[in-house]
C-alpha cells in the first residue's frame, strides 16, 4: 500500500530556447524580459571577474554562481523593496538585483567585513550571505514571523541548495512556515551536486519539492534554467504569501556550470559529457536565443550591454581596490552595540597586538 | 511604583519580569515549547497568553534548532524574542544558531543588523529530574564572544536581570536555577527597575576570605558563610551573576582585601567558568593572595541521575572542607 | 497548481471491538491474539503500579503509556531477538515485551542507572530510553547501517512521539534512511499531544506519515489502538526491511490517555470530552470485546491472568525496593572504560565527598 | 615495519593512520560530507573509497546532526565509525549528539553499550578561508566529561594519535589545525605505533621559562623559544596535544622546574583551556611558581574574516611580549 505522490513542474523555455506552450500574459512586456536578460548577463561577467580575481590573489575563496543566473535575477526582480531576501552563500545573482553592490561582494569575498554592511537601504534589512547550511531557512521564517505577528504584507524570500534540503534546519522551517502559515518563500536552487555529492546520494525522494509534503506546504518544481518558468511560478508563491494564504516550496532545477567554489575541483568526481549537456541547457543562451527569434535583441544590443557591463564590473573592482583599509577597532566595535567594560584589558591588547605589525590589515 | 508583593519566588519574579517587559514594549515576545496555553512546564509563562495572545505568547513545534533559528530572525527584525528552552539540557540543538548567528550576527553586518534576543532556559540539578534536565554548562556559552551569560540566584536578581537581558540589545542567555525556583520566596516590588548585566552581586560583607559563586549554588555559599561567622571567620560572599562578560574588578578588589578566596559552582570542574575566574584573580592579585584560589565543584562527570545529584551538588560541607583549606594554608 | 499526496490508512478493529473488514490469515492464531491481550493487560498494570510508586516519592517522575500499549506490545512481539529496539521513554510496552526488567524500568526512574544496564541477553543491544526528542531516530539509523555494512539482516526499530517529527534529527533520519536505504523501521506513536501542544500546532500535514515522501521512503498510517492493524502494517515493514528493500515510517494513532508525565497536569491545556472520546476507542478494551465475542477470553481467564500479573508486578517493585545501593565509585567508573589517570585527583574529592554523606545515596 | 616516507604532512599522516586502521581493523568506517569520491575537502580521505569501497567510505548527506548520531549509533554496534565534520565550524549541529549521547552512553548503561567513535575536524584560522572555517572551540569539548578532546601538531604526532584514537574505547574528538595541514613535511614511518591519549609532548627543554601550548599555535611557540634562546633564554615547549583530559603531571614538572609560564592559544580567551591549564598550575605550584602565567590568546572577538585574521591570530611578537613580561616580573 505505498504512499503516493504527484509534484508539478513547470517549463515554458525548452533549452534551445523555443517555447514548449505558450507563455503567460505577464511575459508579454519586452521591456522586463530584456531586463532579464541583461541583468543575467551582467552577473555572469561579474562572476567571471571575480573568479578572476580569485585566481590573481585579490580575493579569496568565491563561490561561483554560472549556470543559476535565472533563479537569482528573477528573485531579485520579483521582490518587492520591504520584502527581506535570506540568501545562501551562492546568491550574487539576486544579491546584486536586489541592490548590494558589487564591490561589497568582492569586499565579502575578499575578507572584509564590510562587504556585509548593505550601504544601499533598498537592502538594509537583507541578511547576509549564509554559510552555515541551511541555518538561514529558519532565519527567515523569524523574519516571516516578525511580519505575520505585526501585521505587514511583506515576504521573506530564502534560498538554498539540493545539499541543503538534508539538513535539519530546513526540514524544520518548512514545518514551521506550514504550521504557522508563514508569509515565506523557500527557493532551493538544485544545481545537482553539493561539492562532490550528486543530488540521487542526498535524498532517495524523485523530488526535493515532496519535502513540503511533510510540512503541509505547497511546492513544486520549475525548470529553473527558463526564465518564465521560474518567474511565473514564483510570483504566484509571493503573492500567495503576501496575501496570507501560506509557504511555498519551490524547486528549481538547474547546474552547478562552475566548480564548487574556486577552491574545488569539480573534475575529480564528475564527467564532461554531463558538464557539457548541462552547457546546452544554461539559462543566458536560451533566453538570449528566444529573444533574437523574437527580434527583442541583436548582435547590436549585446555588445552594447557587454561594454557597459563590463563598465560597471571595472568600476566596482575600482572601488573595492581602493577602499581604505578597515580600522583595527573595527574588529572589536561590532561584537556587542558596546565593547563591554569587563573587557577593556582586552581592547587595550588586541589595539598593541594590532600596533606590533603582524599580518596584513 | 510598581505593585508590591510580599512573597516572590525566583519562578513568580521571572513571570513578572516578562510581564512587565511585554507591557512596555510590544517588540517583545515570547516563543518556546509549552509556553502558551500550559504556561511553560514550570509555569514560568503563566498568564502571558491570557494578556498578550497568541501572537506574542507562541507555542513552537518541537525543534530547538528552530526556536534558537526564528529567534534571530525575529530578533534581527527589531522584535525582541524571549524564547524559552524548556530545560538546559535540551539546548544544544540551537548550538550553531547561538554561535554562529546570533553571536555574530551585529559584527557580520558591522552593525547594520542585530540580535536583541534572550534564551531562557532552567538550569542545574537538584529537584530528582529526570535524565537530561540538570545540565549546567553555562561554560559553553561564557566561550562564545558575542552573548552575555546571565545566572540570577535570587527573586529580585532574576527580576531586574531578566528586564536587563530584554532590554539588552545584543543576545543574552539567561540561566534559572530550577532548585531555586520555588525557594526561599521575598518580598518584591515590580517596579521594573533594571540590574545592571556586567556587575557582580556581594551578598555578604567579610574580611577573611571570598567566596565566589553563582546560580543555585550561592545558597550553599551564604550558608557556610553563616556558619564560620559563628567560628569567628568573617566571609565576604559574591553572586557573580553574569558569567560572561565577567566582572572582574569586583572580585578582585574583595580578593584583595581578603587574602583568600573560594569559588563555588555546580558544572564539572574542567574547563568551567570558575576557572576563568581563578586564572583573572591570580593574573590581577599575584602579590595579594595568601593562598590558592579553591575550587569546590562537580566532578567531571555527566550529571547522574538523582539518586547521586546530592553527592554531586557542591554541598555546605565541601565548601566548609574547602574554606578551610584556604584559611589554614601556611 | 498543488502538489497532490495520498496515505493509506489501515484499521480493522473498530472503536467497539466489532471487525470492519476480514482478518489476514496470520490473525487465526488464538494464541497469539491471547499472548497479545496479556502482555498488553500486564503492561497496562505496570504502568499503573509506577504512577502509584511516583505518588508515593518511590520513583521520581515517570511518563505513562497508558492507552498505548497496542503499539508497543506489537513491536516487541514482532521485533527478532537480534533486531535492535531504539526507543524513545514512553516505551515500557516495547520493553517489557523484549524483554527489559520491571525492576530495571523502575530503578530507571527511580533515579538509578542500573536501571539500563538490562541483565537479559535478549535486550543486551537495545538501546536504552531516549530522552533528548528525537536524537534516537539517528540512532537507529546508525545501528541499522552497522547491519547493512556486515550484511546482517536485522532490523533496527525506533519509536517516538507526534511532537518529535518536528524536531531535525527525525527528519535527518528519514532522509538517511531513504538515501542508503537502510533497515530501519520508524514507529511515530501519534498520541495526538506532545505536552501541551496538540498534533495540529505541530504541521499543517494532515497525516505524519507523509513525511515519508520527502525522504522517499514508505510511509503510512494504522489504527495505533488495533493491534491487527498494527501487527499487519509493522510485520511487512519489517519483513521489507530485513529483505533490504528498505525503511518505512509507519505512523500509529492513538491517543495519551494519561497526563504526559506525573509531573505534568494535562486538564490544564485539555478538555475532558476529548479524553472521554479517547477512553472508548483504546486499545485493550477494544481488543476484549473482540476476543470474548470470538470466545478466545472469558472472565475467569480475565481473573487469572490479573492474580498473576499482579504477582509478577508486585515481585519487581519488591526486586526494585531492595537492591542493594550502587558503589559510590559506580558514578566515575563508567564515564570511561577506565577513568583516567589524569584525574586521579578527581576520583578522591569524589570519594571523600560521598563518605562526607552528603545528601542520599 | 611499517613503509617509510622521507616526506609526510600532517593531511598525509592523518590520511596514512586511517588507511592502516581500517586495514587493521574492518570495523573502522569512515564518513562524511566529501569523503568517498572526492578524499575530504582536504584530501584527508584520499584513496579510502578505492582501497575500502562504498560499505566503509560512506559519502553523508548534507546533515551534521545527523552524521554525530548515526556515528553514535554504529559505534554501539561495535563499528570504529570515523566521522568527518568538514569544518569545526559546522560541528555544532551535531553537539546534542555528542554531548547528550556519546559521552553518555557507557555510563547511561553501566558499560553494556560504549560508543568507540572519533570525530575528525580541521580547526582554526590562517588559511585565508571564508567565515567560519576559522573556529578554535577545543574548551566547548574539554567541558564535556565523557569524550577526549585531541589536536596534533605534527605529522608524527598525527599520525600516532588519530591511531589510538581509533583504538580508544571511548569517544574522541581529533582536531587537526587546517594552518598545518601542508606546512612542514617530515619524514614518517608508516609502523602503526601508537601515541599515548592522556600525556603531554615536550618538544624542546628549557630552564628558564615553559611555553606551553597546542594546535597551530605550538609552531608560534617553537619560534619565539628559538628567537629567545638567542637571547639566552632556555625556554621548554610542551604540546599538551589531549586538552582532554589534561596531563597536568608533566606541565607541574617543568613549570616546576622553570618557575615561569606562558600559555599560547588560538581559541578567545575566556573560559579556555588555557583558563584550566594556569587554574591547575596555580593549584599545585602556589608556592614554586616565579611569575603570573601570561596567557596569549586571541581577543574574546568571533573569528574575523580573513584580512584581519593575522592579528587575530597569536604572533611570534606576542609570545615574545609575553615570555618577557614573565621572564622580567619582579
Ligand atoms: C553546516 C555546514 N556543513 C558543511 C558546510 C560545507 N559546505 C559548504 S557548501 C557545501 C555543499 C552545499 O551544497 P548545496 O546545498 O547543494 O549548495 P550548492 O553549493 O551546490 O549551491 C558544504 C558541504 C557548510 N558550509 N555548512
Ligand atoms: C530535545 C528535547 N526538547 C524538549 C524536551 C522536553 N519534552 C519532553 S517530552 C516532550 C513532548 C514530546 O511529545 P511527543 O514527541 O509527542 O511524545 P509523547 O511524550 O507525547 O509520547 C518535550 C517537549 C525533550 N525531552 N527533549
Ligand atoms: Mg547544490
Ligand atoms: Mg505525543
Amino acid at each position: 500500500m505505498p504512499l503516493t505522490i504527484k509534484v508539478p513542474y513547470t517549463r515554458y523555455l525548452a533549452p534551445d530556447g523555443q517555447l514548449q506552450s505558450s507563455l503567460p500574459a505577464w511575459a508579454d512586456d519586452p521591456d522586463l524580459l530584456c531586463r532579464l536578460y541583461k541583468q543575467m548577463r551582467l552577473t555572469r561577467l561579474f562572476d567571471q571577474k571575480a573568479i578572476a580575481l580569485q585566481r590573481t590573489g585579490r580575493i579569496g575563496t568565491y563561490a561561483s554562481t554560472l549556470g543559476q543566473e535565472a533563479i537569482g535575477v528573477v528573485i531579485g526582480e520579483l521582490m518587492h523593496g520591504d520584502d527581506v531576501l535570506v540568501p545562501y552563500y551562492r546568491d550574487t545573482a539576486a544579491q546584486l538585483r536586489r541592490g548590494v553592490k558589487m564591490e561589497e561582494i568582492l569586499l565579502y569575498w575578499g575578507g572584509d567585513e564590510r562587504g556585509c554592511a548593505f550601504v544601499d537601504p533598498a537592502v538594509a534589512q537583507d541578511f547576509p550571505p549564509c554559510v552555515p547550511i541551511a541555518t538561514q531557512a529558519l532565519h527567515a521564517c523569524g523574519v516571516a514571523s516578525a511580519f505575520k505577528i505585526r501585521g505587514e504584507h511583506r515576504v521573506a524570500v530564502t534560498t538554498c541548495g539540493d545539499g541543503a534540503t538534508s539538513k535539519g534546519d530546513f526540514l524544520e522551517a518548512l514545518n514551521v512556515a506550514g504550521a504557522w502559515q508563514l508569509p515565506v518563500v523557500f527557493v532551493v536552487n538544485n544545481n545537482q551536486w553539493a561539492i562532490s555529492v550528486p543530488r540521487k546520494l542526498q535524498c532517495a525522494a524523485p523530488t526535493l519539492a515532496q519535502k513540503a509534503a511533510g510540512a503541509g506546504i505547497a511546492g513544486e518544481q520549475v525548470d529553473g534554467n527558463d526564465v518564465f518558468a521560474v518567474y511565473d511560478r514564483l510570483q504566484e508563491a509571493l503573492e500567495r504569501a503576501r496575501r496570507g494564504k501560506g509557504p511555498t516550496l519551490l524547486e528549481c532545477m538547474s547546474y552547478r556550470l562552475s566548480d564548487h567554489t574556486t577552491a574545488d575541483d569539480a573534475s575529480r568526481y564528475r564527467g564532461e559529457d554531463e558538464v557539457k549537456q548541462a552547457w546546452a541547457e544554461e539559462p543566458l543562451k536560451r533566453l538570449q536565443n528566444f529573444l533574437v527569434e523574437h527580434r527583442l535583441w541583436d548582435e547590436q544590443r549585446e555588445q552594447d550591454w557587454l561594454a557597459e557591463a563590463q563598465k560597471r564590473v571595472q568600476a566596482a573592482v575600482e572601488a573595492y581596490e581602493t577602499s581604505v583599509p578597515q580600522q583595527p577597532g573595527d574588529a572589536l566595535d561590532y561584537v556587542y552595540a558596546q565593547w563591554p567594560a569587563a573587557k577593556a584589558d582586552q581592547r587595550a591588547m588586541w589595539l598593541e597586538r594590532v600596533s606590533r605589525g603582524n599580518g596584513e590589515g | 511604583m510598581g505593585e508590591k508583593y510580599s512573597k516572590v519566588t525566583l519562578l513568580e519574579a521571572v513571570n513578572l519580569a516578562m510581564k512587565r517587559a511585554m507591557r512596555e514594549d510590544d517588540n517583545v515576545i515570547v516563543l518556546g515549547e509549552d509556553v502558551g496555553a500550559n504556561g511553560g512546564v514550570f509555569r514560568a509563562t503563566l498568564g502571558l497568553r491570557e494578556e498578550f495572545g497568541f501572537k506574542r505568547v507562541l507555542d513552537t513545534p518541537l525543534a530547538e534548532t528552530m526556536i534558537g533559528g526564528l529567534s534571530v530572525g525575529m530578533a534581527a527584525q527589531g522584535l525582541k524574542p524571549v524564547a524559552e528552552i524548556q530545560f538546559l539540557g535540551f539546548i544544544y540543538a540551537a548550538m550553531e544558531h547561538l554561535v554562529s548567528h546570533a553571536a555574530r550576527l551585529r559584527n557580520r553586518t558591522r552593525g547594520r543588523l542585530s540580535c536583541p534576543m534572550v534564551i531562557r532556559s532552567p538550569m542545574g540539578a537538584g529537584i530528582r529530574a529526570p535524565e537530561h534536565h540538570g545540565e549546567a554548562v553555562e561554560a559553553m556559552f561564557a566561550h562564545i564572544p558575542g552573548v552575555r551569560v546571565v545566572i540570577p540566584s535570587s527573586p529580585a536578581r532574576a527580576y531586574g536581570l531578566l528586564l536587563a537581558a530584554i532590554d539588552d540589545p545584543d543576545p543574552v542567555i539567561f540561566l534559572e536555577p530550577t532548585r531555586l525556583y520555588r525557594m526561599n520566596p521575598q518580598p518584591l516590588e515590580d517596579h521594573g527597575q533594571r540590574l545592571p548585566l556586567d556587575t557582580c552581586f556581594t551578598l555578604r560583607e567579610g574580611s577573611d576570605l571570598t567566596l565566589i559563586s553563582w546560580g543555585a549554588s550561592v545558597h550553599e555559599s551564604l550558608q557556610a558563610a553563616a556558619q564560620l561567622e559563628e567560628h569567628g571567620v568573617s566571609v565576604e560572599v559574591i553572586d557573580v551573576a553574569c558569567v560572561s562578560p565577567i566582572d572582574m574588578d569586583t572580585l578582585e578588589a574583595s580578593v584583595r582585601k581578603t587574602g583568600r578566596c573560594v569559588i563555588v559552582h555546580e558544572a564539572p570542574r574542567s574547563c568551567a567558568v570558575g576557572a576563568e575566574i581563578a586564572t583573572s584573580l591570580y593574573e590581577r592579585l599575584w602579590l595579594d593572595l595568601q593562598a590558592p584560589i579553591q575550587r569546590v565543584t562537580a566532578p567531571d562527570i555527566p550529571p547522574p541521575l538523582f539518586r547521586m545529584e546530592q553527592h554531586y551538588l557542591p554541598q555546605v560541607a565541601d565548601i566548609l572542607q574547602a574554606c578551610d583549606d584556604a584559611l589554614n594554608y601556611a
